[in-house]
């Protein structure tokens, strides 16, 4: 399955920034360039032939590793990218590991209490969390830990002090729906039979949510993770802009304005490249936790 | 009456469920006795309260909206109502347990058959956990499932088979009452006479008493002693299956039995209770099935009816019997 | 005097499923005279319900003929179908998901007068409305309620005045007392009992209580797994039932009575499903009386007595 | 059956009146006090937007540099203070809220439209129709929506128009799936049968029971989705790849107001909010509608 959706995603991601408008050659040779020089270029990366024989090439060496050269810097794109590719997975993982940390607990104490005050305090926290846009969030924070206070760095990449805040920012929206689900989910299951059957066996109220709720109420809640590391790659590029966090969402913004299209599609195809994984991941999950979907696979 | 002969003893037993749309009186004064090794049938339609009443001898109302209003539960010697949640605890599984409607989803999906069963088991006695799983096996192979099928899971079953692996857990602890709530109604009629037949067994095998809650006067006389009979959160008629079967004294009860079609006599002619439930949020002041009866009286609209007793096992309310113990329905009983 | 109806040749209606192909109806044969009521009787998983929607042709059909009034349903046009039916239609078995919750009770049974163009008049046609009410029980003043603000009962009753809006002739009863409660449950068989009388309907009723049908049928087919096991007139199969499955079936009915106690039959197993079945009986599993032969071989569905049919290689009456 | 005939006049019957299911709906949501201050809020945008030209001149007041006035904190004339370039921050957020909830509503319309055709053709049709179409979302979903749309703008070049179709398509395979989810969940319900078995053709059965049956799902992601696309238009403007300055957008003024948040905190503190707002009150209705439009709840 991943194999033809990652054929079809290289080819989307491909025929979009085709449609770039402006002449590849010329932003590789600069406004000076002759007529000569650039028609020559043209013919020489191939710029004439049929979009899908471009494509095709492109595929064949991405097989190889080699993702073609930056218009901007010279530089392989690979090479830049791998520089930065661990940078963003740093990032991303402490956001989803402290979503994950917070809002399970947080959703199943919440729907256990439902109605109390502390669901209700948790459930307006989580309504507004997810309302808040990461960039401006990040701005927020900087300005109150790192301009009034001076606790943490206010951008750049040094130790764990600097990746604090923009881990917390990006896992603000993530942990807010996370929350809701669990909630919602550990609701649902609660009022199911088996959850009474527990209950006039002697469970104790404990053993009944930890035992035999919360696995079932987890089956949805990972779904919403899966999911939700897809909203946080996209937030990386918003989140790595404002605490300047060299990672591949900065360096697609910054080749984004150089029209730097290669740099360009090599950051796109590693982003969804890295969220089919997560899904991956995600289903084998679903057959550890799910009985009923492992028989499926068998 | 002698107290220490009875397994489980409800006296005036009210429960009302507060929700957005009003107050509904769930089950309204309610008394049950059941004597040890006997099983008792409550007997009642949709929104009757039987299964409410179940649900209250284990303290398992929902709460909100639930409430018990008042009443007294004593259950082999145990103050129910006066138990706090860790004594509960120690009650379910041990001396009462229950067995849900819809086997389809009484079973926990996640979780396999073998530490279902050997869950409650492991809780109530000082054993270890594998001492625990062998006698899941046992119990297993009590319901009659091959015991090398304790490691799968509840879908890998048939619905015939997830209701015995239900039993298997309610009786894994040899309950002395067990609470059987519709336990076939979900189930096709040849898997619900194999279950019934495997429930017959068990009782005698361990000796319990038992308390089934259904619909259907059929499965009554298959596996009960006594009879109580629900309508409207009262128990409107009680008896035994003779007292119950051979002098019907309810017009209630008169109805549901007209109301069954007969499977050996096809030229009885179907007489249904006309009508409905009267609305729970909003009962009538005098007897609840008054707008229903056929023998209705101006009194029956304006006064709850009392007991009236016919013998030690036998009661009824309702005001046909007030001066004449001896009035007969047009058609009571079968 | 009175004429077949219907006639049902072969019918088979298989699935394909991820695990082969279902066999949900199979090869089966009866027919239904005029005003007369058929029984179809099993339990879930039989084919029963099936067989019911492939008659309407709600489902299509995989093989075989259904001769209404002398022309096969199979071969119809869309056109011709539409018109027919206004004479042949459906009660369900779920007064809850059978009524779209967003129409009005007066909408629901106005839709097929509505559809059919029969009564173009707005005020004639809720005359009409009125009166299916009046005709199936239904309160007049319920006629802008909502199905999901009345019981199951009341439910059932709107399904009912549906179904009789058009010129209906013939309906098909998909257990349609089965989730209702048993007070309610003898209201709507004798409802169905006088409609039948009062309008000359001819009724196929699917059911998996037995109880309900002795009531109700003139004939009734017992199906197992898509088969037909036993076909007989009502009194010739609750007298004498033959085959060993409907001896089990009619056996462990449990009866309210304290009286006529029944030895009961109890079956091995559990009804399985007919997914890429063999060519044997499909009842040898559970039956209690299987050979070697049945497991080889499939019965016929053969006259034993006059007009009472088994399929079964042992007992044959 | 003994039949009560009540002597009513067929006039007087046919005067019963319908309760509107409108009605009953609503009567659900107003119960609903978070909901009902969504509402509340989001009318008042509404009313900003229409209104704007009233509290001040687009040209003057929203465009024109100011130098004199620069950096001012808020004050009576400057309620929320004044930019980097002197202009009036809350007209400038007046004046944004118009390109927010355009951008939000029109391409919703967009995924809507495409999505909701997409989803209901495979939904109703199923089997290999409904395979083709949903292996090809399944593309489109392997990017992370944002991500989508960044690479979009980033070859379209960037305008306003260009933003609404990024994020318009990049939330197609929702819109689709949401659609198909709920007209699979209608399509099997008996009472398709029964409007199929009184003679129902194939259209009328689309439009008079599928459709209204299989509405709230898409009318409250619909709802939660405005809330998302207003958010989008935000980030793709603070990352310089939509609205463009100086016209006035939340995201961009976030973005110019960076180099001053040490001092002038309230550049970025304002903005910010309005999105914040918006987006919360969209999602508080978006949560009423559920609760109110969810039979199960009846």
């Amino acid at each position: 399955m991943l194999i033809p959706v990652m054929l079809g995603v290289t080819f989307l991601v491909f025929f979009i920034i085709s449609l770039t408008p402006g002449d590849a050659a010329t932003i590789i040779l600069g406004n000076g360039a002759t007529e000569e020089s650039i028609k020559e270029l043209r013919e020489e990366m191939g710029f004439n032939d049929p979009l899908i024989v471009q494509y095709g090439n492109y595929m064949k060496d991405l097989l190889t590793g080699n993702m073609g050269t930056s218009y901007s810097t010279g530089k392989l794109v690979s090479g830049e990218i791998g520089q930065r590719f661990p940078n963003t997975f740093k990032l991303t993982f402490s956001a989803i590991f402290i979503a994950i940390l917070i809002s399970i607990p947080i959703g199943v104490i919440s729907a256990t209490k439902q109605y109390s005050i502390f669901d209700n305090t948790g459930m307006i926290f989580a309504l507004v969390g997810i309302s808040m846009p990461s960039f401006w969030t990040g701005i927020m924070l900087i300005i109150a830990f790192s301009l009034k206070l001076g606790w943490f760095p206010s951008s750049g990449m040094d130790g764990l002090q600097s990746l604090i805040l923009p881990a917390f920012t990006l896992a603000i929206a993530s942990t807010a729906s996370i929350t809701r689900t669990t909630r919602s989910s550990m609701l649902e299951v609660v009022r199911q039979d088996y959850i009474n059957t527990a209950k006039a066996k002697g469970v104790s109220k404990k053993n009944v949510i930890r035992k035999h709720a919360l696995r079932n109420a987890l089956i949805p809640a990972i779904t919403v993770i899966g999911l939700e590391f897809g909203i946080l790659l996209g937030g990386a590029v918003l989140t790595e802009t404002v605490f300047s966090w060299p990672g591949i969402g900065r360096l697609m913004v910054e080749s984004i304005q150089r029209k730097d299209t290669p740099m360009v599609l090599g950051c796109v195809i590693v982003f969804a490249v890295a969220f089919s994984v997560v899904n991956l991941i995600v289903d084998i999950l679903y057959a550890y936790i799910d009985p009923r979907i492992k028989a499926n696979y068998n | 009456m002698i107290l220490n002969n009875s397994i489980l003893n409800v006296e005036d037993l009210v429960i009302r469920y507060v929700t957005e749309d009003g107050i509904v009186e769930a089950v309204n004064g309610v008394n049950i006795k059941i004597e040890k090794g006997k099983t008792l049938g409550l007997v009642g339609e949709t929104g009757a309260g039987k299964t409410t009443t179940a649900l209250s001898i284990l303290k398992l109302i929902p709460d909100p909206p639930g409430e018990v209003v008042k009443g007294n539960i004593t259950l082999s010697d145990i103050d129910i109502m006066k138990a706090d949640e860790n004594k509960m605890e120690e009650i379910r599984g041990e001396v009462v347990s229950m067995i849900f409607q819809d086997p389809m989803t009484a079973l926990n999906p996640v979780i396999t058959v073998g530490d279902q069963i050997s869950e409650a088991i492991y809780i109530h006695q000082n054993v270890s956990k594998k001492e625990a799983t062998e006698k899941a096996k046992e119990m297993l192979e009590m319901v009659g499932i091959p015991g090398n099928r304790l490691g799968e899971y509840p879908h890998q079953f048939s619905g015939g088979m997830k209701q015995r692996v239900v039993i298997a857990i309610a009786l894994s602890c040899s309950p002395k009452l067990l609470i059987a709530d519709e336990p076939t109604t979900a189930l096709d009629v040849t898997i619900q006479a194999q279950v019934l037949e495997l429930m017959r067994e068990l009782k005698k095998k361990f000796q319990m008493s038992m308390l089934m809650i259904t619909h259907d006067l059929g499965v009554v006389v298959e596996v009960c002693d006594d009879v109580a009979i629900m309508y409207a959160g009262r128990i409107i008629e009680q008896g035994t299956l003779e007292d119950i079967f051979r002098s019907t004294k309810h017009p209630y009860t008169e109805g549901l039995f007209n109301s069954i079609p007969s499977i050996d006599d096809r030229k009885a002619k179907l007489k249904p209770i006309r009508g409905l439930m009267s609305d729970p949020y909003d009962l009538p002041k005098g007897c609840a099935f008054c707008d229903r009866c056929d023998y209705q009286m101006e009194i029956c609209k304006t006064m709850k009816p009392e007991k009236v007793h016919f013998s030690d096992t036998h009661f009824v309310e309702c005001h046909l019997y007030n001066k004449n113990k001896d009035f007969k329905l047009n058609n009571g009983g079968k | 005097m009175s004429e077949t109806i219907l006639e049902v040749r072969n019918l088979k209606k298989y699935f394909d499923t991820p695990k082969g192909k279902l066999h949900a109806v199979d090869d089966i044969n009866f027919s239904i005279e005029e005003g007369k009521t058929l029984g179809l009787v099993g339990e879930s998983g039989c084919g029963k319900s099936t067989t019911g929607r492939v008659i309407l042709r709600l489902l299509n059909a995989t093989d075989g003929e259904i001769i209404y009034k002398g022309r096969d349903i199979r071969t119809l046009s869309k056109n011709e179908m539409r018109e027919l039916r206004k004479e042949i239609q459906i009660i369900f078995q779920d007064p809850f998901s059978s009524l779209d919750p967003r129409m009005t009770v007066s909408e629901i049974i106005e839709e097929p007068i509505k559809l059919n163009k029969l009564i173009v008049d707005k005020e004639k046609r809720f005359e009409r409305v009125i009166e299916l009410m009046d005709l199936v029980g239904l309160s007049r003043r319920l006629i802008n309620t909502y199905p999901h603000e009345l019981d199951g009962g009341r439910r059932q009753r709107i399904g009912i005045a549906r179904a009789l809006a058009l010129n209906t002739k013939f309906i098909v009863c998909d257990e349609p007392v089965s989730a209702l409660d048993v007070s309610i449950q003898a209201q709507i068989l004798n409802l169905l009992n006088e409609l039948q009388e009062k309008l000359k309907l001819t009724y196929i009723f699917i059911t998996h209580d037995l109880s309900v049908v002795n009531h109700f049928s003139d004939d009734i087919a017992v199906m197992y797994l898509g088969k037909l096991v036993e076909k007989a007139s009502s009194e010739s199969l609750f007298n004498n039932p033959i085959h060993p499955y409907t001896q089990a079936l009619l056996s462990a009915i449990p009866r309210a009575s304290l009286d006529n106690k029944v030895e009961k039959i109890i079956l091995k197993g559990e009804i399985t499903s007919p997914i890429n079945p063999k060519d044997n009986c499909r009842f040898a599993d559970r039956c209690n009386y299987a050979t070697d032969i049945c497991r080889e071989k499939e019965p016929e569905l053969e006259e034993v007595a006059p007009g009472h049919f088994v399929a079964c290689h042992h007992f044959k009456g | 059956m003994s039949q009560k005939h009540e002597n009513e006049n067929i006039k007087d019957i046919m005067d019963i009146k319908k309760r509107s299911q409108w009605a009953d709906i609503w009567h659900h949501f107003k119960k609903n006090k978070a909901a009902i201050v969504g509402m509340i809020l989001i009318a008042l945008f509404v009313c900003l937007a229409l209104f704007a030209p009233l509290i001040g001149d687009y040209q003057d007041d929203a465009l024109k540099m100011n130098i004199r006035e620069r950096l001012q904190a808020p004050n009576a004339d400057h309620w929320f203070g004044t930019d980097e370039f002197g202009r009036d921050i809350f007209i400038r957020i007046v004046y944004g809220t118009r390109i927010s909830l355009f951008v939000g509503i029109i391409s919703v319309s967009i995924a809507l439209s495409i999505g909701g055709f997409l989803g209901s053709i495979a939904g109703y049709y199923g089997g290999k129709i409904d395979n083709a179409i949903m292996r090809v979302l399944d593309v489109i979903l392997a990017i992370p929506a944002i991500l989508l749309a960044i690479t979009i703008v980033a070859a379209l070049g960037a305008s306003i128009m260009n933003l609404m179709i990024a994020i318009g398509i990049a939330n197609i395979p929702g819109f689709a799936r949401v659609v198909r989810a709920s007209i699979l969940s209608v399509k099997d319900q008996e009472y398709i049968e029964a409007a199929r078995a009184i003679g129902a053709k194939d259209h009328t059965i689309i439009l008079k029971h599928v459709l209204p049956n299989s509405m709230a799902p898409i009318i409250v992601f619909s709802t939660l989705k405005v809330a998302t696309a207003i958010m989008a238009t935000a980030s793709l403007s603070f990352i310089g790849l939509g609205v463009q300055p100086p016209t006035p957008e939340w995201g961009s003024m976030l973005s110019g107001g960076r180099a001053y948040i040490r001092d002038y905190m309230y550049i970025v503190l304002y903005p910010g909010l309005a999105i914040v707002l918006s987006v919360l009150s969209l999602n508080l209705i978006g949560d009423g509608l559920r609760d109110a439009l969810d039979p199960k709840l009846k």
